[in-house]
């Protein structure tokens, strides 16, 4: 483990600060992509990925120690994320040859992936979707909406997901397909978020057509082709966990080098954020060396998602709280758009609504509604 | 100052009428065309106000071309004009500016600035919120001079003349500032409340007028005024998320059935109502106390300010919560009310800070 | 209304220091009944009753008036007040001519009754009761068992609801019927509570043989009938809020007088209780104003359940907090039993969550369940 | 200190063989026998625990006749004992008496003491709490003499012997206290736990030995396994009344269906589930701390003291509510460990207590 993240921050050393010369401002897309490719020629955004594919055979741990070291350097993060984490992996486990052929493409952003998952009338209850795919010859031909589909603007292709058989029950009878976004028919508009951002999209359906040779994985499994991949983010909850700890230990240490001190009840305030974030720290520790010791996670992804998604909201209210009259004028910006964006912590990825139900129903057994 | 009250069933009346005229010239369309053209008034709606429905002078007594009524009809304008998200200055022109005149008891100011205000032809906002860092002094030096910096001006972009309160080498003193003087500039800033922009005000030696005479207790009781006031748009914005929730959580239906079954979202509206109907009776008890009695009225002040901080912010967020995605978006509503009530909780003092005064009155703060 | 509190007044300077000369320890169960003697001869417990049943025919807010002052007098709560407060109201409504006789005596504390409502499996959900009373001749035939009965160890009568229409859908099919608990087949045994007390009993029904002339109002409609007279209690929320409000005063001011100061948090937590107490304590005024303008009450009474019922058992735990050491060791008893005792504010009459789903359903008309 | 700690599947197999053996010898109906008894001992438990399990001997060196095991078996020991809610003094004769008097460095104390703490044979109690308005001095009037009182003081009167830490005239002593001798008193107190009696005891010169020298750091370090130790319980307590809530939700049936199908249950259970699994890694996590790290001991401790004070009462007051009236019955087992979470919510400092110690190490606080 030591020589390869030897080997990273070697990497790192010299490809950052190469490509910060050559690019003054990093916040252009171009840019974005440009350093996605290098790390790709370096094999460290595709380091699970086997070897065959250009990968480094890499396992989960190793991964974790990876994404430190990268977030030590403060480099951006690479924008097909989705292509590299979620598609890819699914490709190449349940790809046709020709389909498999993307996941070289994704890494080096020829491709640009998105998942159309989401739907107006199918949010937290995801396989209650209705977008329809009906087999005309052989062709597909695909008609509904999808929302909040991320990086939908920008994306080259969707792993789209399709009701196939609509008389089957509600899990069964959908498949998962390869939709190019050029086709004609599909329709991206981009949704504007309460924060101003715009990362997502709607993308509308009016017969457009793809062949049958689109299809990843069997007809009318591609829930479980979705979900198996789905799978594999799991783990990263603990990083979050870590993260949201030194959070808070950044912003303590921010609050005790100002002038004037804080209310104690504020202070009581961050103490208690403090206590948690630790707490949650422990978790993700505990879970990322259970996968170390290649035990699979059980519970622990969800209850420290349901304890992140609303400590890190809490979070974000306090420091809105410290800025007092500069959050509301914008003269504290980060505050005022932190604050804005953490409103969808509890939301996106499964609300804390629903993530108690999943404890309640699949960990404690308890009888579902 | 010369008030009355007018009885509950005519301010029901009062409150229809002004529910009815929002709807039907301010709905959420037409807000968003105001925020959008970055102007940060509808004028249409302003000119209703003050002449159709008379509420620029609610405040302000029948000699001066006002109305001559209590904070018990304005809490209703405001809270019927903030549940409207309508874009205009009424909380700084029609109750701050008023009252910030009246309560220096200055005859002379009384009789120029308050019928301009009451007729709407003239906008005017208190600036009383000093810069980081940086108090904002009066010196006379052959007549009046302002130096130093207010923030959070709420419309400064739009109003003519400023009334500033400013340190005075006695005290404190209120004073009548033209927006366009010289050594005034106003900076708009970017504000989290869309409807209603704020600006950073800095003073280099600007010439003013000063009203009235020592104005550190006026303060106080404006300062009071100004918890009720926000409570009361805080409260108008509440019962319109309440609404809105209940409605969203009856139609949207997921899992099978519409989401107002679950007991998640069904209690959560439930908390909503019933912080709604807290809020209202502390809003409406407040704005009912005599104003003469400035010790109760501070006390009110604070315990219904406190309340409304700390639970319409909540409400703000709960609203998002029950709606998912889509109150994400910038396109539902739920922001604009977020982003008002929040600069609501934060005017005037947030909830901590009221308690913090509390705690004194109480006698448990050393 | 003046004129009636003096003579309120009157009445318990000249009897209250009567009756504490005459019970020098007024814990006593006879020293209670008796002062409930007392406050009937005066016709001051019986108040809102109509005078042919030897009350005054005074309105709600009069009665309200009549409480404030009785409790600035100290004087004890009268035991029998579900008899006179629920019980006889329903006797002079539905009651035969020979059950109203029971009026007077209820008063004068020769009968002393309890309600039979609450079941083991039918506690949130009372109308799923299933204590079953079959007709037999001219004679019900009862068996099964009621839980939470107040008073129950002392009763001489029980007002019982019981199945009389097993077919008939929930709320329909019960009947209210007059059950004397010396009745052969009846069995009382108090419940233990956490915190030491036995206000409550458990009533057991093996074959209780009672007249049908025992039924209260008509056959099947006992779900009504008492229900009608609940609703006298709804008002008595109202004076809780301001008690609430008066009680969180009361708390401050000690705190104030201690020696040390409290912590800032805990100050600041103290001035949490007494906003939302305050707030509270404005309702509560409010609801009492409408129903002296004649206005009958909405959904004021569950808010301020609701409200209470959680305030108040925070202020009972924040009190515990102050007590520290002193509250688990028991040399701040007070601190100790009010902690525990507030355990059942949240549930008794209704938990938060029945309460909340109730706004929920009749007051927002949310889809029910 | 001497000590070795297992790996972690010994330490599932030792919890596995103390699940067990509390279940046969102190189920419910056992522990509400011994507390009617009033003797606030249960022998049975004891015996067993010193004599077939070790557990008494956990941390004391091998040398002493102990296990010479660390926090982190006994954390477990104190987890499954509490889960019962036995009637026996681990955490006062097994926990804080072995370590007060490690902590003191006296060898000759040691060899004396330690032995017969292993074997079970005496009950030692530390009184570390001073009673109210009252200091605890030891004077040295040839001879060490203790004055003062103690309050809280955990099976005191069951013990033979107490450890006392009193004020010396030059700092912080730990004396060893005949529970017999003159000028001692246990008066028993109306403790809020009833599996766990506490006393006041006062001490009007009560002969004393002192063990070891200045105690004042040893008295820190003690309190930090204090903090352990009392999160350890209360976990152990929480996990069993979070199964007790869910096994009831899956049964008890309102409205036609369990109520662990509704929301407002099925979520507080979640929440239940989601506090338990937390302070699982947090007491895990302290309890592995290598105790010569003092300062990284006293930071954990007080995290999983602030964590588990907060989150455990709210737990046992939640198994309340869920199970409604019979929940707030004497025959139901929730209030015997909500009095004991209660308890040791309290022990060594609440968590607001905790938290502002914190703030201390964070630079927070002036």
């Amino acid at each position: 483990m030591e020589a390869l993240l030897a080997e990273l921050r070697e990497f790192l050393t010299k490809e950052f600060p190469a490509w910060s010369a050559k690019w003054p401002d990093g916040e252009l897309w171009e840019a974005k992509l440009d350093w996605q490719r290098t790390m790709a020629e370096g094999r460290w955004s595709t380091a699970t990925w086997p070897q065959e594919f250009g990968g480094r055979g890499l396992g989960t741990m190793e991964m974790l120690a990876i994404e430190d070291v990268v977030a030590q350097f403060g480099v951006p993060q690479i924008p097909g994320m989705i292509g590299v984490k979620n598609v890819a992996p699914t490709l190449m486990r349940f790809g046709t040859e020709e389909q498999r052929k993307s996941v070289a493409r994704i890494a080096n952003t020829d491709e640009f992936w998105c998942q159309g998952f989401s739907e107006p009338g199918a949010g937290s209850d995801l396989a209650s979707l209705r977008t329809r795919a009906v087999i005309d010859g052989d062709e597909f031909v695909i008609n509904g909406q999808k929302v909040w589909t991320s990086n939908g603007m920008y994306s080259t292709h969707m792993q789209l997901l399709a009701r196939t058989d609509p008389d089957a029950p509600k899990h069964k009878g959908i498949s998962a397909i390869v939709v190019p976004i050029n086709t004609p028919g599909l329709e991206v508009r981009p949704i504007k978020q309460i924060n101003g951002g715009a990362e997502f999209a709607e993308v509308f359906f009016t017969d457009v057509r793809v062949p049958v040779a689109n299809l990843i994985g069997p007809l009318n499994e591609g829930w479980n082709v979705t979900m198996t991949t789905l799978g594999h983010e799991r783990a990263g909850v603990a990083v979050f966990a870590g993260r949201l700890e030194q959070r808070i230990r950044n912003l303590i240490e921010d609050v005790t080098k100002q002038d004037s001190p804080v209310s104690p009840v504020i202070s009581d305030q961050l103490a208690e954020h403090y206590v948690e974030s630790r707490v949650l720290g422990m978790m993700g520790a505990q879970m990322l060396a259970k996968i170390a010791d290649g035990v699979a996670p059980g519970s622990e992804s969800s209850v420290i998602k349901m304890v992140w998604s609303e400590l890190s909201q809490q979070v974000d209210t306090t420091i809105m709280q410290l800025s007092g009259v500069e959050g509301i004028t914008g003269d504290d910006n980060d505050a005022k758009s932190g604050y804005l964006s953490a409103r969808s912590a509890t939301i996106a990825a499964g609300t804390s609504d629903i993530v108690k139900n999943i404890i309640g129903d699949r960990v404690l057994g308890l009888p579902r509604d | 100052m010369n008030i009355s009250t007018t009885t509950s069933s005519e301010r029901a009346d009062f409150r229809a009428s002004l529910r009815n005229f929002f709807e039907d010239i301010s709905p959420e369309s037409r807000v968003r065309e105001v925020i959008a053209s970055g102007s940060g008034l509808d004028e249409t709606v302003w000119r209703g106000l003050a002449t159709d429905l008379g509420v620029s002078g609610l405040l302000i007594p029948e000699e001066f071309g006002g109305q001559g009524m209590s904070m018990a009809e304005m809490a209703i304008a405001l809270e019927e004009a903030s549940r409207a998200i309508a874009v205009v200055p009424l909380l700084a022109t029609s109750v701050l500016a008023p009252l910030a005149i009246q309560l220096a008891g200055d005859t002379a100011a009384n009789a120029e600035l308050l019928p301009v205000l009451a007729d709407g032809s003239e906008i005017m906002t208190v600036a009383f919120l000093d810069g980081a860092g940086v108090g904002t002094v009066a010196r006379d030096e052959n007549g009046w001079s302002i130096y130093g910096s207010k923030t959070a001006v709420l419309n400064a972009n739009v109003a003519n003349r400023l009334l500033v309160i400013a340190t005075t080498p006695t005290g404190t003193g209120l004073f009548l500032v033209d927006a366009k003087a010289s050594g005034v500039v106003v900076t708009p800033q970017n504000s989290l409340d869309l409807t209603r922009p704020t600006s950073l005000v800095t003073f280099e030696g600007a010439a003013a007028t000063r009203i009235g005479a020592e104005y550190s207790e006026a303060s106080q009781v404006l300062n009071a005024f100004g918890r009720i006031a926000v409570s009361a748009e805080m409260l108008g914005m509440s019962e319109k998320l309440m609404e809105v929730s209940v409605e969203y959580a009856k139609t949207r239906v997921q899992f099978g059935k519409p989401i107002g079954a679950f007991q998640a979202i069904k209690h959560r509206c439930s908390e909503m109502f019933a912080h709604v109907e807290s809020m209202r009776a502390a809003v409406e008890a407040a704005s009912l106390v005599d104003p003469s009695d400035k010790a109760v009225l501070h006390e009110q002040a604070l315990v219904v300010k406190a309340y409304s901080a700390r639970f319409a912010p909540w409400i703000a967020e709960a609203t998002i919560q029950v709606h998912g995605g889509i109150g994400f978006t910038w396109e539902h509503c739920a922001h604009l009310y977020l982003r008002r009530v929040k600069t609501d909780e934060i005017l005037f003092g947030d909830a901590l800070a009221c308690r913090f005064q509390l705690q004194q009155l109480l006698g448990l703060s050393a």
